[in-house]
């Protein structure tokens, strides 16, 4: 319950920051952050709780965003209606991925490839068909109006992503909580323990990716109407499947605070970068991952490892599991 | 449709095209076999191994293939120093952070890169850089052919140190049983940065073979890591026969991928082929353990 | 990673901060010198911002755009900066968007809080689209320099405007020129393949000429899409040779050319031309460099300079002093860089009604570009059109329109 | 309430069972023994849905569940214990032993309340707020235990709770093994501390090479010159004096 105290007031002294700050920049900056938050939490479902990493978080993410633009592009249909659309697309695009892998057991680096190939597959898929505008990609027509879920003020924006990821980390709350969580981390921890003691070890981790799938989905929905614009690299591309697990590993996997203290620190670190190197090109990155392998260094369990009593469950799982289940 | 008349070139381009892959693979093949790491820095790594060969072309007038006594030893130093002095530092033994170094040095590396060397795309200029060999009708490259050629080698050699030295016995202990190894006296850290710095090696020398049929820029890895993973998967972790294998395999599924579906949607066979294999066959086609 | 946005921004405003106060501090001191008036002048700037990609994959292309633009603006200051504001000084804010839409809208919302007068900025179409439509939100006047896409001017904003040609208006010019040079010669040409890339302007330039090419008499025997990076070319080169076109019409980037060129020639593929469309051997003083044996004859249809402009010549001049490559980045850039100080030069304020009404009635003609004045239509310059370039004797001359011409076509190949 | 017939598993070629049966009655503490490597814990892992034999049937309270897998039988009742004790590392003892108690008690607050009722059955009431990982060998073992007893199972198999554990820890697990059978849950153990088998089964098989060659009260099985054969004979002579000693 404190937890969940907590997580209220965080997010409650959130929502005063557009009131507090007027620097449209800086409301940006915020917005990106939770926005990083939600894809960070959604991947902190099934890697951090399930402890199944993906590396294809992008596959979720890009249906999300794919479906909202197309619908509204192509079938004229409303993107509230596309929003809702997304995220059920997406967990059942998640829910595919999870039933031909799990089924077969796949765990550890193979899990983590097959999710790649599959993100890699949908990305390939997505520039040859031409409902998503092939490689041209999509452009949703400016059209700024909340009907429209456009909006010309960041305000509105902040609200809209505010209250996605506030969602995400109410369910990953609820899943520190519950039966269905206490089953996941069993799962996670010792799969054959937690079969031998009745867990439905394949239903377990079918829940958590679908889960994971609809707030990764929910993130590209809202790239989408924030960006407008969506082509198969943004929308499949690796770079969001990266930015996905970055997350809360830099912030502590496993834990509900963890995908929030990440995405802060990403952004605290790159504004440092930014400060304080040159506009030569290459240098603000290059000291942005120097940066990521000393946190590594110092601080392995994430900074929710130093921030322990704000996590419930600090727990890592091993990436590299050499079998599957026999 | 495509003709049939070119199937048979496509083919014989797949499996050298395939050779290169499988050089870039077999680094990776050894790391993971041994390290259980999944290095996200090889792309990175390959190519400054690419810049290396450039710059002593472009300097000093050294050939790619004369390169090949310089940049392997070179890059298996630098392999050695990176694993010793901060990936295994770094980690703390986790894996989400080893993922998260080599992540880390993959950003610090590329953009150094692009920083020192500039992001031009550049070519060496070599005698024998246009010149093809005729094979049943085929034209192929010599560089290919020479690649063909290294990647067999690199992989024979690879199998005898695993097999046949004192090393490769230490290695393969390690791999197996890290705490075992320790009790008995073996000085794990020094294999395992011995173990990455022979795969950082392994890219040393696919980049002298790479270079005169390509080119170097700071993002040229990140055409190659995605296929070298597929292709250690393909022929099994830890694998180098299947590694070369793999190699032959993904270059010929990508030649005809790329005939029947067309360039860019072919591509997609090479990942139907990764996904089915994990799927019903993760140990890859030669599965065992290093 | 799209998290480490650079806060350039912030940044450049603390190092202005600083700046202004030195300069402040300086002017209280020299006051009593007697010169303060100069100094005063000196510290009102004009800022521009540009955001370009300098890392990440197309980091050639932004690099290059970023060099262009920051000559335009080293070269109005040394000309006197803007006369109606009492020669107030350009002063350059760098953003980088590492190739990703977001953090492009980022870096502009970022500096119009620290108060440009307007953005050059895009290179990629994806990347313009997001950076125009954040502009436009503070209604703040964006020139874009490269991006092709038809979609940057056509959704109405108001801020919005592009020096350079469409793709659209690429494509149609690229195949009446090449209509004039097949009949010219005697119509040699009757069948083509197109190989191009598989993003936005590869796309988008293939299908239109898809479209247009049987128009003209000549049949498209095959359209080949390719991945970036595509590794290997020989296939492609194979399904050439075999069917034998009489025209290979590439549309993709510096990399994949360079592959594609080296294989055709590997393979002993044999065409009556290759005439590429947005990028290409006769657009790449580079590639020219390297290859001059494959480049040989090589006709391109591309962004180019008036080679019989004076201006264009000593721009090129200087750059290569510099030791830059002149690609059609660098003097697109310049050349939108220009075209806005030009604007704010007129409305002789940083109003941006004003710049946006000087953009719009812009007559501006000293771009050294095959394009006449400037003439605006919903933001797109509509006197601008790529032009016909070919390799001759391991130069690039340009063959097409006839007026700016320094060499008649060579076609077919010899 | 547990019958076991006509199991048979080859793996590769090693015949870790062969033709297979027997059948415990409800209510008892029954036992498993045989040498290393005999094939106990491969029954186990058959018996509870692990593996699937290559021929024969179990039936649990009348119902044939060959095959199931393990989940659907915990949930019919029957659940087992791990030699190699797996806890849920990182994870409270308290929170251990809710994942068990979860089978039943669909809220958290109750299944953790039952958790610590358990806890305190088995000895770890004390314990119930640290990291699993932090437990001794004993505690595991128990904590093994609790989690089973916490999914409310008919028949509990444990897989040598006892191993590893020195004699005043065996003296202290025993009564609570005769506790969970008084409370009316079937105990089936496989144990090599014949001390603990001796004191507690009521019944006991002996396994050899995948076969039972012997049945009985413990006394008389391990009499069975048969039995001590299997043992390797010296072997099994010298642990029984140690144990003697051990008890002395």
């Amino acid at each position: 319950m404190r937890s969940l105290l907590l997580l209220l007031a965080v997010f409650i002294a959130i929502a005063a920051v557009p009131v507090l700050i007027v620097s449209e920049f800086w409301l940006d900056v915020v917005i990106m952050t939770l926005y990083a938050a939600l894809l960070g939490q959604a991947w902190n479902i099934l890697g951090g709780y399930g402890g199944q990493f993906s590396f294809g978080h992008a596959a979720y993410f890009g249906t999300g965003a794919y479906t909202v633009a197309v619908l509204q592009v192509q079938f004229g249909v409303n993107p509230w209606i596309g929003l809702v659309a997304g995220g059920l697309t997406a967990g059942a695009v998640a829910a595919f991925i999870g039933f031909s892998t799990f089924r077969y057991g796949l765990r550890g680096s193979y899990f983590a490839l097959v999710t790649l190939a599959f993100a890699e597959v949908l990305r390939i898929l997505s520039n040859s068909v031409d409902f998503t505008g092939a490689g041209v990609g999509i452009l949703i027509p400016l059209e700024r109006s909340l009907a429209n879920l456009q909006f010309a003020s960041k305000t509105s924006y902040f609200w809209l992503i505010w209250t996605m990821t506030l969602a995400a980390f109410l369910v990953v709350w609820w899943i520190g909580n519950s039966r269905f969580g206490a089953r996941l981390m069993a799962v996670r921890d010792n799969e054959e323990a937690a079969r031998a003691l009745g867990v439905d070890a394949f239903r377990v981790k079918m829940g958590s990716i679908v889960l994971s799938g609809i707030f990764s989905g929910l993130a590209g929905v809202f790239y989408a109407q924030y960006l407008l614009y969506l082509d198969p690299s943004i929308a499949y591309g690796p770079a969001v499947s990266i930015e996905s697990l970055l997350v809360p590993i830099i912030g502590g996997m496993g834990t509900l605070f963890g995908p929030l203290l990440g995405a802060a620190a990403i952004h605290a670190v790159s504004e440092f970068t930014s400060e304080v190197t040159g506009d030569a090109p290459g240098i603000s990155l290059a000291v942005y991952g120097a940066l990521l392998v000393v946190m590594v260094t110092f601080m392995p369990r994430g900074l929710a490892g130093l921030v322990t009593r704000l996590g419930a469950w600090r727990r890592a799982r091993p990436l590299v599991a050499e079998r599957r289940h026999a | 449709m495509p003709d049939l008349a070119i199937i048979v070139p496509s083919v014989l381009n797949g499996i050298t095209t395939g050779a290169l892959y499988a050089l870039v693979a077999l680094g990776l093949t050894l790391i993971y076999g041994v390290l259980h790491i999944i290095n996200f820095a090889h792309g990175a790594l390959l190519m400054l191994g690419l810049y290396a060969v450039y710059y002593l072309k472009a300097r000093f007038g050294i050939d790619p293939y004369v390169a090949l006594l310089i940049v392997p030893p070179g890059m298996f130093a630098l392999g050695y120093a990176v694993q010793r002095g901060i990936i295994g530092r770094a980690s703390h033994g986790r894996d989400e952070n080893i993922l998260l170094v080599t992540l880390g040095l993959a950003i610090v590396i590329e953009n150094l890169s692009l920083f020192f060397f500039r992001s031009d795309t550049r070519i060496v200029d070599t005698p024998y850089s246009f010149e093809t060999v005729e094979i049943l009708g085929a034209f192929l490259p010599l560089p290919k052919l020479v690649a063909f050629v290294g990647a067999i080698v690199t992989a024979a050699l690879l199998w005898l140190i695993m097999a046949r030295t004192d090393l490769g016995r230490a290695i393969r202990a390690v791999a197996k049983e890290k705490k075992g190894t320790a009790l008995v006296g073996i000085d794990t850290d020094h294999v395992y940065a011995t173990s990455y710095g022979l795969g950082i090696a392994c890219l040393g020398v696919a980049a002298c073979l790479l270079l005169p049929s390509y080119y170097v820029n700071p993002q040229v890895g990140h055409g190659f890591v995605l296929i070298a993973f597929t292709i250690v998967v393909l022929g099994g972790m830890g694998s180098f026969v299947g590694a070369l294998i793999g190699g032959f395999v993904i270059g010929v599924v990508e030649a005809m991928g790329g005939l029947f579906l067309g360039e860019s949607l072919g591509q997609i066979g090479i990942f139907a082929i990764f996904i089915l294999v994990l799927i019903f066959r993760p140990t890859g086609l030669l599965g065992h353990k290093v | 990673m799209k998290n480490n946005t650079t806060d350039r921004l912030v940044r450049s405003r603390h190092r202005i901060g600083r700046r202004d106060f030195l300069a402040g501090a300086a002017a209280l001191g020299v006051a009593s010198a007697g010169f303060p008036a100069v100094l005063r002048a000196q510290s009102e700037t004009v800022k521009i911002g540009l955001i370009h990609p300098v890392t990440g994959f197309i980091s050639f292309s932004g690099t290059q755009c970023r060099t262009g633009a920051q000559m335009a603006i080293d070269d109005i200051n040394a000309a006197g900066g803007i006369k109606s504001m009492g020669g107030a000084m350009l002063e350059a804010m760098l953003g980088d968007s590492q190739g990703k839409p977001e953090i492009g809208a980022q870096e502009v919302s970022k500096m119009v809080e620290a108060g440009v007068a307007g953005f050059v900025a895009g290179y990629s179409s994806a990347i313009s689209l997001a950076t125009s439509q954040e502009a436009a939100k503070t209604n703040t006047p964006h020139v874009v320099d490269v991006g092709v896409s038809d979609q940057i001017t056509s959704r109405g904003l108001a801020n919005t405007f592009r020096f350079a040609p469409g793709y659209g208006k690429v494509a149609e010019i690229a195949v009446a020129n090449l209509d004039t040079i097949n009949k010219t010669a005697g119509s040699p040409a009757k069948s083509a393949m197109i190989v191009h890339e598989e993003s936005l302007f590869g796309t988008g330039t293939a299908k239109l000429l898809s479209e247009k090419l049987p128009g003209i008499g000549i049949e498209v025997l095959d359209v080949i899409k390719h991945a970036n990076p595509t590794r290997d070319f020989t296939n492609i080169a194979l399904q050439i040779k075999s069917k034998q076109p009489d025209l290979i019409i590439p549309a993709n980037y510096y990399n994949e050319y360079v592959l594609l060129a080296r294989t055709l020639q590997q393979q002993q593929v044999e065409a009556k031309g290759i005439y590429s469309v947005l990028g290409g051997a006769a657009s790449s003083y580079q590639f020219v460099n390297e290859y001059p044996e494959a480049a040989e004859q090589i006709m391109d249809c591309n962004h180019w300079f008036d080679p019989k402009s004076d201006t264009a010549l000593a721009r090129k001049k200087a750059a290569e002093a510099k030791g830059v490559i002149y690609t059609y980045e660098v003097f697109l850039a310049y050349n939108a860089v220009a075209f806005l100080a030009d604007a704010i030069e007129r409305a002789g304020s940083t109003d941006k009604d004003a710049v946006i009404a000087a953009l719009a009635g812009s007559t501006w003609d000293q771009h050294g570009m095959p394009y006449g004045s400037t003439k605006m239509e919903n933001g797109q310059n509509m006197g601008a059109q790529p032009v016909n370039t070919q390799v001759q004797n391991g130069a690039i001359e340009v063959i097409f329109p006839k007026e700016f011409a320094s060499a008649d076509a060579v076609f077919p190949m010899s | 309430m547990l019958e076991v017939a006509g199991i048979s598993k080859n793996f590769g070629g090693v015949q870790a069972a062969r033709d297979v049966g027997f059948t415990v009655p409800q209510g008892v503490i029954a036992s498993l023994i045989g040498p290393n490597g005999a094939g106990k814990t491969t029954l186990f892992a058959m018996i509870t849905g692990f593996h699937r034999p290559d021929r024969g049937t179990v039936r649990f309270c009348g119902e044939d569940i060959t095959g199931l897998s393990p989940e659907a039988i915990a949930r019919r009742g029957m659940v087992r214990t791990f030699q190699l004790v797996q806890p849920f590392a990182g994870q409270t003892v308290r929170d251990n032993i809710a994942v068990g108690a979860h089978l039943h008690i669909a809220s958290r607050a109750d299944a953790l309340a039952y958790a610590g009722a358990v806890a305190r059955k088995v000895g770890l009431g004390d314990r119930l707020d640290i990291d699993a990982a932090a437990l001794t060998v004993a505690g595991r073992k128990r904590l093994e235990v609790a989690r089973a007893l916490a999914t409310r199972p008919k028949l509990i198999l444990l897989d040598e709770v006892m191993a590893g554990l020195n004699p005043s820890e065996i003296e202290a697990v025993i009564p609570i093994i005769r506790a969970i059978r008084d409370e009316g849950v079937t105990v089936l153990l496989i144990e090599h501390v014949m001390q603990a088998v001796m004191s507690l089964s009521e019944h006991t098989w002996v396994l050899n090479q995948g076969e039972i060659i012997a049945e009985g009260t413990a006394s008389k099985v391990v009499a069975d010159p048969r039995v001590i054969e299997a043992y390797l004979g010296k072997g099994m002579a010298e642990r029984m004096r140690a144990r003697e000693a051990a008890n002395a």
